[in-house]
């Protein structure tokens, strides 16, 4: 068994294979989850003020993006794009970069509407939940809007927000293995790949959720310390 | 988009979309007091179940549902341990039953990390209110920590809901006819794969907005403010 | 680009369509592409994705073709035209070796015994629609791999699975496979056209009758020349080349 | 002696990492009595209130409530172990408690508030509960708010609420943090007739109060806190007469220039 | 007229749905006068000082600041419309106010509370910051906790971090509500002092109080409120020689007996 390990990973160079997608996944749901959080916190803001309109698009935005499989999102994504940019491309003489870099573009963007939808509610939440009298307080002393958020709500919100981050990005980083549709070898296509040639299912596949797991686990101990460094100041429930 | 394709994909989504919402239903059912009660493991002071229920949840939300329900499904139906066990084979052998296994376990390990934190983030004061008025630990709980918890939590689980009602589709893998499963069959007949991916997902959006909108409505009815 | 046919393949389906660690393609499909590909003199490049994403991928020009062993049905060619079949494989039912189906002689004997029993097929292939027609009384059951319906079968979960030739041989040679034998009940995709199809050929966008031409041409001189015979000799040791008719 | 100890406090030390905020407070109290805990801001009332119903745990030191006993004690490692620690539920049962931020819960209508503990830690089934906290609600002037939720009130009202809350519970002590600290005067005697009351009914009751007149008016004996540390124990008279210490008479010379 | 009207609140009336809180209440203050607002609880008090800097917007009336002014009027359909509303900011920039609960910033240390305003609002630099802040600090007696959070002060530690976090503003008017409801009787004396102060440098307050005396020490006049109207407006000495109403004699008399 020990000896067919080595041959499946090693020699044969399966373990390399899963490697290389893990690249893949930890590149594309990094920026995909940034993408998300960056576009998440203005729109959940404006969610939170109850602009008119604003707060209604945003509403039916995360409500359309949480509704339909992530599947979906990436194959309108990319099979509804992937002409008009590829005649764009070929007119500007880019045929080979359009091909080869559009997929991961493609996957990150997807990946960050997902998670995007996802971090405003959470955010939305957290910001709910920022006492009124905090907020009061900063209104009295004439602080500018700019100040209250960055320096009173957000450091708020944000403890209150970590918990349901961390939940998106543990999600996140596994519906990473959608951009295996627009053709990208993420580490469960390489798994998927791997089981099906080899007919170990079971052994790619967890070696495949080892690799995450390590992933997940390093990304929890540092959740683990911004969580410590934001209940600073408060005494615990 | 054809019309007699959706007139021939439909009534075989409907049928499947019985079972997604089975599936999702058991999920909330089963995976909302399992996660809860994960959570209060979690936040409690005994050591040896705090640190085990964190490890579940590590697992659980560290590595793909996938994996989990392959594990579940065709990894344990590999010991004959297992298969001879009459239980364990009732919930592991029958692939409705294993989905919905995987399903709760899956969507408790992800509960269980939101009621944490919300109940982490109530007010001490409010508890020892309780405390102090001589309320049990489980009349606290009952009456002070999960009220406050739920408003809290809230916004973040209804996400969670919506997450359930898509990864049932998972279910698809270890042969369970949801809609998923059927739209596979159907993209596989006709080659129709965009077409029948839109009326699939207008089904899983249907179901969502439907149950995000009444999440929402719950959490209007609750808010004790405005 | 010049030169260059974009083949997209399955990847994971043994013996037809194996992508290894470093992305090179072996099997009954490469070799037939690479056929292909030497008729026409252009270099083979292959995209291997899931079998679910082909169909809009090649829509969407990521690849000009795809050899995925694609079964021909009329229902498909709606969406994409397919060149002339060049094989086809013969399907069987597969059962444990003490089942009382074991022994079956015909079709509408298995037929009957399979009522209410569970039958193992995989998505992607025009199986489950055959079965649904033949045998309504199955519970039937489908996989996404071939792996996972053998599980299946090995873990007793189902009572027969139906697949083709290539598969059962493959996984009666395993260990997991040694309960279980194929029925002696050969099927072909003749027998019933409208669901298994036409045996497999090339798939292609829609109205490409200039690549559709150079298709058939390359392959039914493959098929003529004995080098479809020898690819599936060499993978299935077995013949399993369709004529060409033309 | 005629009346027991109802409360014993021996020895009361509190420290928050390197900072002791109570050290070494020790005090009885008999039934029917009311104690006025007075000092300076941060002298240590609230931390003594709270060590006492244990929702702080003290660092050492042994708390009585009618004969269970809660000890806490520093072991050779430096760490406080509690023995007992069963009893503090039955204290909880036993004590009530007025905080000086009010913690009402904000999800429970002011009606709510104060009937929870009745259903849920002394089990009265709804229809008594309802009564008696109308009852307790009507004592403070707070009935006609029944269903309004706390966020909708004023900041006196909180506190009346939060009063209630602890009368309606009738427990055989009752703890009060600065119990008029939003209160406008005329509530404040209203207050003061209510606490007399329960102490004539046989409550015993310790409170904290800013408000020497108060404090003179209701109690049977008044503990001066300093520091941490007891700095007089007498009955209102001996204090205001015979000032232990500087402390002690300063801090009285502002309030009762002539009172007593 | 001597002095200028520095703050002038018109027919201010503001209801919470069916409640009306506010009536129709009008004063004006000049520069350098201390108002106290008194009345039971539960009579607008707070509420009448939230509409002024309009962190509680109010149903109609007119508040004027230093010459700019803000109104609301109840249009046709019966909802309020604001009008100035640009100038709700520089009325903020101009007025301090101390709540009845404080609301510190449970993520800042007492130091951060002070400073924040002071960097951002005011646009000191860190270390003019700093120094004023500390010097308001002292001023209440806790410039030694500058590094503590909130939730590590006591009651009435946290109200005097509050009222320096707004002694570090120096605004030209300043609301207090209810600022020595958590001080003891020594600290009531110092917080009272430092009112005085800010008074005589010109500051304009206005503020809210249960304690006579202190009203009566610290105010130039004093307005008694009575369900959100104005029942008497005048100084210490006309409201305790001639009650206008037995609303205000009955709650004037229960604490001033024989002061005046
Ligand atoms: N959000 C609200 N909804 C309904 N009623 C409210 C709301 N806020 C305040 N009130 C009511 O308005 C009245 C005035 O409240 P306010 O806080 O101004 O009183 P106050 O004079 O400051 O009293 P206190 O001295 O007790 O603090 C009270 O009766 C209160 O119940
Ligand atoms: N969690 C804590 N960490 C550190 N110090 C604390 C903590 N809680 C309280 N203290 C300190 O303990 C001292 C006593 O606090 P306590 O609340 O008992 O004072 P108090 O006598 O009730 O004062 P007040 O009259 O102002 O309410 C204060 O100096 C306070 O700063
Ligand atoms: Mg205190
Ligand atoms: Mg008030």
């Amino acid at each position: 068994m020990s000896f067919d390990l080595w041959v499946l990973l090693v020699e044969r160079g399966w373990g390399f294979a899963l490697l290389r997608g893990a690249t893949v996944t930890l590149a594309v749901g990094l920026l995909g989850m940034l993408a998300g959080i960056i576009v998440a916190v203005p729109l959940a803001l404006l969610r939170w003020r109850r602009l008119p309109i604003f707060s209604q698009a945003v509403d039916g935005y995360s409500i359309l993006v949480r509704g339909v499989p992530g599947l979906l999102v990436i194959y309108l994504l990319f099979f509804g794009s992937i002409e008009w940019v590829q005649r764009l491309a070929t007119a500007f003489g880019y045929q080979n970069s359009a091909d080869d870099a559009y997929p991961f573009v493609i996957g990150v963007v997807a990946i960050a509407a997902i998670s995007c939808a996802y971090s405003i509610e959470v955010f939305r939440g957290a910001l709910e939940a920022v006492p009124v009298g905090l907020l009061e307080a900063a209104k009295s002393l004439a602080l500018p809007n700019h100040v209250t958020f960055f320096r009173v709500t957000l450091p708020i919100a944000l403890r209150l927000a970590l918990g349901g981050l961390n939940n998106v990005w543990q999600m996140t980083i596994k519906d990473t293995s959608l951009v295996s549709v627009v053709g990208m070898q993420e580490l469960m296509r390489s798994a998927a790949i791997a089981a099906g040639i080899t007919r170990s299912p079971l052994l790619f596949y967890c070696a495949a959720a080892g690799m995450f797991f390590a992933l997940t686990a390093i990304s929890q101990t540092l959740f683990s310390h911004t969580e410590r460094f934001f209940n600073r100041g408060f005494s615990r429930g | 988009m054809e019309l007699d394709l959706v007139t021939y994909a439909v009534p075989f989504l409907l049928v499947g979309a019985k079972i997604t919402l089975l599936i999702s239903v058991f999920g909330v059912a089963l995976g909302l007091p399992f996660g809860i009660a994960l959570a209060v493991i979690r936040a409690s002071k005994h050591r040896m179940l705090s640190r085990s229920a964190d490890i579940y949840c590590a697992v659980f939300r560290g590595t793909p549902m996938l994996v989990q329900i392959f594990v579940i499904y065709y990894g344990l139906g590999q010991l004959s341990a297992i298969r001879s066990n009459p239980v364990i084979w009732w919930i592991v052998g029958d692939s409705l039953h294993a989905a919905i296994l995987a399903v709760v376990l899956n969507t408790g390990a992800y509960t269980a990390e939101i009621f944490r934190t919300a109940l982490l983030s109530l007010p001490r004061g409010l508890i020892e209110a309780s405390q102090a008025c001589g309320l049990s630990v489980w009349s606290t709980f009952r009456h002070v920590r999960f009220p406050l918890a739920v408003r809290q939590a809230l916004p973040a689980y209804s996400s969670e809901v919506a997450i359930i009602v898509k990864e049932s589709s998972l279910a698809s893998t270890i042969t369970v006819l949801e809609i998923t499963g059927y739209a596979k069959r159907l993209m596989s007949e006709t080659f129709a794969i965009m077409d029948i991916f839109i009326i699939t997902s207008a089904f899983y959006l249907m179901m969502n907005v439907i149950s995000l909108t009444s999440l929402k409505l719950i959490e209007r009815k609750l808010s004790f403010d405005k | 680009e010049e030169g260059v046919l974009r083949i997209g393949t399955e990847g994971d389906a043994p013996l037809f369509s194996m992508a290894d660690a470093d992305g090179n393609v072996t099997g009954f499909d490469a070799d037939i592409a690479n056929g292909i590909c030497a008729e026409l003199k252009l270099k083979c490049k292959f995209v291997v994705q899931s079998f679910s994403t082909l169909v809009p991928s090649m829509d969407s020009d990521r690849f000009d073709v795809i050899i995925s062993g694609l079964g021909i049905t009329a229902e498909r060619q709606k969406k994409i035209d397919y060149s002339i079949p060049y094989a086809t494989t013969p399907l069987y039912f597969v059962v444990a070796k003490d089942s009382p189906l074991a022994g079956l002689k015909s079709l509408d004997e298995i037929v009957k015994a399979l009522d209410g029993k569970s039958l193992g097929v995989v998505t992607g292939t025009t199986y489950a629609k055959f079965i649904q027609k033949h045998v309504p009384g199955a519970d039937l059951k489908t996989y996404d791999a071939t792996t996972q319906q053998t599980a299946d079968l090995a873990a007793g979960r189902l009572d027969a699975a139906f697949g083709d030739s290539p598969t059962w041989a493959d996984f009666l040679a395993t260990p997991d496979g040694a309960g279980f034998t194929r029925v002696d009940v050969k099927i072909m995709a003749m027998d019933d056209p409208t669901s298994l199809g036409h045996g497999m050929g090339v798939g292609m966008r829609k109205g490409n009758s200039e690549l559709k031409a150079k298709l058939d041409a390359a392959l039914c001189k493959m098929v003529t020349e004995g080098e479809v015979k020898n690819a599936s000799l060499h993978w299935f040791k077995d013949d399993y080349t369709i004529p060409c008719t033309k | 002696m005629m009346t027991a100890n109802v409360l014993k406090v021996r020895e009361l030390c509190k420290s928050f990492g390197p900072t002791k905020v109570l050290n070494g407070v020790s005090f009885r109290m008999t039934e029917g009595e009311v104690i006025s805990l007075v000092g300076s801001s941060g002298s240590g009332k609230s931390t003594a209130l709270r060590c006492v119903n244990f929702l702080e745990t003290p660092t050492s030191g042994e708390i009585e409530v009618m004969g269970d006993a809660v000890s806490a004690v520093v072991n050779e490692h430096g760490k406080t172990v509690v023995h007992g620690a069963h009893n503090i539920h039955n204290f909880r049962r036993r004590i009530g408690m007025v905080f000086q931020n009010f913690n009402l819960w904000p999800h429970q209508t002011v009606l709510g508030n104060v009937t929870l503990a009745l259903l849920y830690a002394l089990g009265k089934n709804k229809r008594d509960a309802k009564e008696i906290a109308l009852s307790a609600l009507s004592k403070v002037g707070m009935a006609d708010f029944r269903d309004r939720y706390p966020h909708q009130l004023s900041g006196g009202q909180q506190q009346r609420v939060a009063i209630a809350r602890v009368l309606a519970m009738s427990p055989k002590i009752m703890l009060f943090d600065e119990p008029t600290s939003a209160l406008d005067p005329e509530l404040v005697g209203e207050v003061l007739r209510a606490i007399r009351g329960l102490a004539d009914e046989g409550a015993t009751i310790l409170l904290v109060t800013h408000e020497m007149r108060f404090a003179r008016d209701v109690s049977n004996r008044m503990i001066f806190l300093h520091k941490g540390e007891i700095e007089q124990d007498g009955t209102p008279e001996e204090l205001l007469r015979n000032p232990a210490s500087d402390a002690v008479a300063r801090f009285l010379s502002s309030v009762m220039p002539l009172a007593a």
